[in-house]
């Protein structure tokens, strides 16, 4: 990463795109606070979270998926999204030791909760089912369900669309606009699939070898020679 | 001099390719352009042995290959460039390329070969005695490329030489493939940078989600619109 | 200074016996990343088989050594064959399960098999001198252990840097699929990795017999840990670290013992262990690789 | 289905058979019908539980490898043997102080040791396990490497019993809330987890606290039934011993770690005919679970009261680790 500046508004759909190794990745991993930046501020709803550690980044509102699906394997797809619940849990440790009407209380609440998230992605049949045993596109999913869980302003979004067949990136496109709409939040795309890109994001960063080449609507980092060159090659047909 | 028939491959409980065939005729450079995840990766590793098929067969000059213990495969001529280069770190550029030769016995021509790459990349010759870790991701991936050519192969698969490079020295790494195809070594290419491959491919597959949904020569792929579409999302 | 002088000596040849042993240890888990604690109890097979072919065959110090070194080859190989290749790809801990099984196994079968009975190492084998040179005391054991010890590292450092088969161990190690794909057999760099650890342990074996003249079955429990500890404070995986690590632990042990007390000797040992795994977990040569996300 | 009882005919059925259990054997003891043989057997059988179900806690559910949990046992025993015997105090006292001298040794050791992750975090472990072990042995106030001998034999049936019983409730509960959870994930993924905004460092040093103060606990108990403590019981075999527990019980599994404390109690017990062979079997049969059966009797399953639940014919949301 050589340098690199770019900004979110509230509630936009932001995309960044960028061939392999471009460093996209790095970006996220940077924002989340899995990498610390050697030099630069990253600055979330004012206030700078530069360095903080990821599960605070997370507790101030920013959650996110992953290049090669994160899941939690080996448990039920239910507790993935109770686990994304914790940190807002409605009982102490103390009432989970000794059982107290408290506790059932909050298991209700808690579970409520998940399955609402489990609904809204079509996954609710799937609730006891092992995560790594669903298919694909409903792993892919079950991410994006987990990552919302945990109440975040801003969706970051590594790659949603890898993976997926041209009818199941369609309804992702719409499955996108809708959780940005219905939850108000702001998302921030990587994606290779252009077509994802260029059908929901709303302004595209365009970045290659660590630093951003390009910035603008869709349209216009669709005629953008430098853009064309960097992604595509040098001679377009 | 290469047939991929129907193969199935699984990781885990995903179905990574799904009844893939493809062809790749001798003298030619083949490309198999697609978005990340579609199975690109997990072709080139199912034709060098790396992951078992389910079903179907990869056929290497008329014998079916998929059931030879992945360490054979460079023996009968097909050496890999793997995806991100995966050079021996802590090794010499010098001892990298020599594990290209491993099993080679005839200490003559390894060492012409080596002369040769030497020629071809004069930066490796410069650095032969430094550990392949401290090179630049250009000079790497050409170490990757040279470590397969050591083995003197009929067949060579390129699994993205493109990736994470400055323009310059993908510009540069292409013609290098171009080079060394016209020597006479067979390439099947898998590529991202989609007009770079087509630009110097003679057939070319498009592969979505473990399945070929395109196919032809270069030439029909660069004008097609649904490349265009898939590659500009227009 | 004298006192210190002569600290540092005995060090050198306990150092040089744990540095074989940690050889081992850093060998197999740079290729297969599993602690082999059964390593130290190669050792001890190798010390008795030593200690017959010297007892009963009446053969020679260097013709035993010989014995000791090709026989626990064998049973290394033995060893990863039967009891680890199985569990290649299963989790990390039933690995290391099954080699906690493997090292009580072989301590416990020695043990039925030879009575815990200690056993002398015959005097005659190697007979004792004393040489006094400037002040300092040092015995033929001393400058024997050490010397031997050395020709075997420089003799490995040999094979790895510079045969095929030491390139292809490395390869391996570095990264495996990569190595598949130069034509590399994994399962025969494995067994090989195992069949020199195991020798250059029993060679080990061979000297703790010469060095305190008596074995028994469970005395590969506590080298052996020790010299693991010098391998982790190496570097786990990197082979000058393990020979750097060995010496380390020997020179300091015997301070340790010489100056303070021998209680303490083994809280030493692995106090130095947490000291650099608190300070700096790869070890002094190792680097520091991030998780990738 | 998002109803839930609060107490369910299941738990109802659990506490049946565990007082019928306990009744029964309680009755044995006291008409001398089990003889010292099998009482010793029973009171081991209860120690191995809480330690392999503690460790569990550990190494099962939170991922991290520890293979020092004798050294916890140790401290506890030490705590507790200091409390009664040396400044005889009732047993409930020494059973505290062992629970809490285990659970802050846990806290030291696990605040900087947790930073550690796989084969370093176990090699930490084992290492501060010895240690301790040396450290008993040079304190001439607690008997040095003789130990202490003549502990009241205060660990009696309706203790061990209890106290087991306890062990596992607690540590049941705590794994089936939304903390469990929260320590699961750790297991299953660190980075995905505190990415979640899970605390990873707390909850792995909880674990490690909790699982720390039942092992001192355990070391209590053993303690006060054998008469006699010695730093070298609590070597790093001993360790070995309940992981290996652990590991044949399935990691993950509470009710594989009980079953497979019971078995290699009762192994362990019968192997005692035939003294001398008896740990090339035990290896023998580590090393062939091992290679034949890797994840464990129970894998990470769980039998338990969605099983009693299915065969009485009622639902309950699953649990967190199905």
């Amino acid at each position: 990463m050589l340098d690199f500046n770019f900004h979110l508004e509230d509630g936009e759909l932001l995309g960044l795109i960028g061939p392999n190794g471009a460093g996209k990745t790095t970006v996220f991993n940077l924002i989340t606070g899995v990498y610390k930046p050697d030099e630069g501020n990253i600055i979330f709803s004012g206030r700078d979270i530069t360095g903080l550690a990821p599960y605070t980044i997370c507790q101030q509102g920013i959650a996110r998926t992953f290049q090669n699906i994160r899941l939690f394997k080996d448990i039920s797809v239910l507790d993935n999204v109770r686990i994304a619940l914790h940190k807002d849990a409605p009982y102490g440790l103390l009432k989970t030791l000794l059982r107290t009407p408290g506790f059932f209380q909050g298991e209700i609440e808690i579970n409520k909760k998940a399955r609402e998230y489990l609904q809204i992605f079509n996954l609710e049949d799937k609730a006891g089912e092992i995560a790594s045993s669903l298919p694909y596109g409903e792993q892919r999913r079950l991410e994006i369900a987990r990552a919302l869980a945990t109440k975040p302003t801003l969706l970051i979004l590594d790659e949603p669309a890898a993976g997926m067949n041209p009818n199941e990136t369609r309804e992702l496109m719409d499955l996108i606009r809708w959780i940005r709409k219905d939850f108000g939040l702001s998302i921030l795309l990587i994606e290779h699939d252009m077509s994802l890109v260029m059908g929901v994001c709303e302004r595209i960063y365009v970045l290659d070898y660590g630093q951003v080449i390009a910035e603008g609507l869709p349209e216009e980092i669709r005629r953008n020679k430098r853009v064309i060159e960097a992604y595509l090659g040098e001679e377009v047909g | 001099m290469l047939e991929v028939k129907g193969i199935d491959v699984y990781y885990g409980a995903i179905h990574a390719l799904k009844g893939l065939s493809l062809e790749v005729e001798e003298g030619s450079i083949v490309t198999l352009i697609g978005a990340n995840g579609a199975g690109k990766t997990t072709t080139l590793k199912s034709i060098s042995g790396l992951l078992r098929l389910r079903n179907g067969a990869i056929m290497f000059k008329g014998s079916d290959i998929s059931k030879v213990a992945p360490e054979k495969i460079v023996g009968l001529g097909i050496s890999q460039v793997p995806e991100g280069r995966r050079v021996f770190s802590t090794m010499t550029v010098l001892e990298n390329l020599e594990m290209g030769a491993y099993l080679r016995k005839d200490k003559k021509g390894i060492e012409s070969d080596l002369e040769n790459v030497f020629t071809r990349f004069p930066r490796l010759k410069e650095r032969r005695k430094q550990t392949a870790g401290t090179l630049s991701g250009g000079e790497q991936q050409m170490l990757a490329i040279g470590r397969a050519l050591m083995a003197r192969p009929e067949l060579m698969l390129m699994d993205e030489p493109s990736m994470g490079l400055a323009p310059l020295l993908v510009k540069e790494i292409f013609e290098i493939i171009k080079d060394i195809n016209a020597r006479g070594t067979t390439i099947l290419l898998v590529e991202q940078n989609a007009n770079m491959a087509l630009s110097i491919a003679n057939r070319a597959y498009v592969i979505e989600t473990g399945e070929i949904v395109l196919e032809g020569t270069a030439e029909q792929l660069i004008n097609s619109e649904e490349v265009k579409k898939a590659y500009l999302g227009g | 200074m004298l006192e210190f002088l002569q600290q540092l000596i005995n060090g050198l040849s306990l150092g040089a016996i744990y540095a074989l042993i940690a050889l081992g240890y850093t060998m197999v888990y740079g290729i297969i990343m599993l602690i082999n604690f059964a390593h130290g109890d190669i050792m001890m097979v190798g010390a008795y088989v030593g200690f017959f072919s010297i007892a009963v065959l009446g053969s020679n110090i260097f013709a035993a050594l010989i014995f000791a070194m090709l026989s626990c080859a064998v049973l290394g190989v033995l060893i990863e064959k039967i009891a680890y290749k199985p569990l290649r790809n299963s989790s990390r801990i039933a690995a290391l399960i099954t080699a906690i099984g493997v090292s009580l196994f072989l301590e416990y079968f020695t043990l039925f098999l030879l009575t815990p009975q200690q056993r002398v190492f015959p005097e005659a084998a190697f007979p004792l001198h004393k040489y006094q040179i400037g002040g300092l005391l040092i015995s033929n054991k001393d400058i024997f252990i050490f010397a031997l010890a050395v020709i075997l590292m420089i003799a490995l450092q040999y094979i790895i840097k510079r045969t095929r088969t030491g390139k292809a161990m490395r390869a391996v190690s570095l990264d495996r699929e990569a190595a598949i794909l130069m034509g590399i057999s994994v399962d025969r760099t494995i067994s090989i990795t195992f069949a020199i650890g195991s020798s250059l342990a029993a060679a080990a074996g061979v000297m703790i017999g010469i060095y305190y003249n008596t074995i028994n079955p469970l005395m590969g429990i506590i080298p052996g840990l020790k010299a693991f500890v010098a391998a982790v404070l190496g570097g786990i995986g990197i082979i000058p670290g393990a020979m750097v690590g060995g010496f380390l632990m020997g020179i300091l042990e015997t301070m340790v013992s010489g100056y303070g007390s021998t209680l303490y000797r083994d809280a030493v040992a692995f106090g130095v262990l947490i000291l650099i795994l608190l300070v700096k977990p790869t070890g002094l040569f190792g680097k520091d690789t991030g998780e990738k996300v | 289905m998002e109803k839930k009882r609060f107490v369910p005919r299941s738990f109802l059925i659990e506490v049946l058979v565990l007082a019928g259990i306990f009744t029964l054997v309680q009755y044995l003891i006291v008409s001398g019908l089990l003889n010292e043989y099998y009482q010793i057997n029973l009171s081991s059988m209860c120690i191995n539980i809480i330690l392999a179900v503690s460790l569990n806690l550990i190494n099962g559910f939170t991922g991290q490898l520890s293979l020092g949990h004798a050294g916890f046992m140790a401290v506890g025993a030490y705590a507790a043997v200091v409390v009664t015997t040396i400044y005889s105090q009732p047993f409930i006292l020494g059973l505290l102080a062992a629970c809490l001298a285990a659970g802050l040794a846990g806290l030291i050791i696990g605040v900087p040791t947790l930073r550690l992750k796989g084969d370093y975090l176990a090699i930490a472990t084992l290492g501060f396990g010895e240690i301790i072990r040396v450290i008993l042995q040079n304190i001439d106030f607690i008997g040095g490497p003789a130990g202490i001998l003549g502990i009241p034999r205060y660990s009696t049936w309706p203790w061990l019993f209890g106290l087991t019983i306890f062990t596992i409730v607690i540590i049941v509960n705590l794994i089936n809330s939304s903390y469990g959870r929260a320590i699961i994930s750790v297991r299953e993924d660190e980075v995905a987890s505190e990415l979640m905004g899970i605390n990873t460092t707390n909850y792995k040093v909880l674990a490690f606290v909790i699982g720390a103060l039942f092992a001192g606990l355990a070391g209590a108990l053993y303690a006060h039934y054998f008469y006699i403590i010695k730093p070298s019981t609590f070597n790093f075999l001993k360790s070995f011993d309940i992981l290996v527990m652990v590991v044949l019980g399935g990691l993950g599994s509470t009710t594989g770690a009980v079953i497979a404390a019971i078995f290699v109690t009762m192994l362990t017990a019968a192997l005692q005919t035939f003294p001398a062979i008896r740990m090339v079997l035990y290896a023998v049969t580590l090393v062939v679970v091992m290679v034949y059966r890797p994840q464990g009797l129970m894998g990470n399953k769980e039998w338990g009261r969605r099983t009693w639940g299915r065969i009485w014919g009622e639902k309950n949301e699953p649990l967190a680790n199905k």
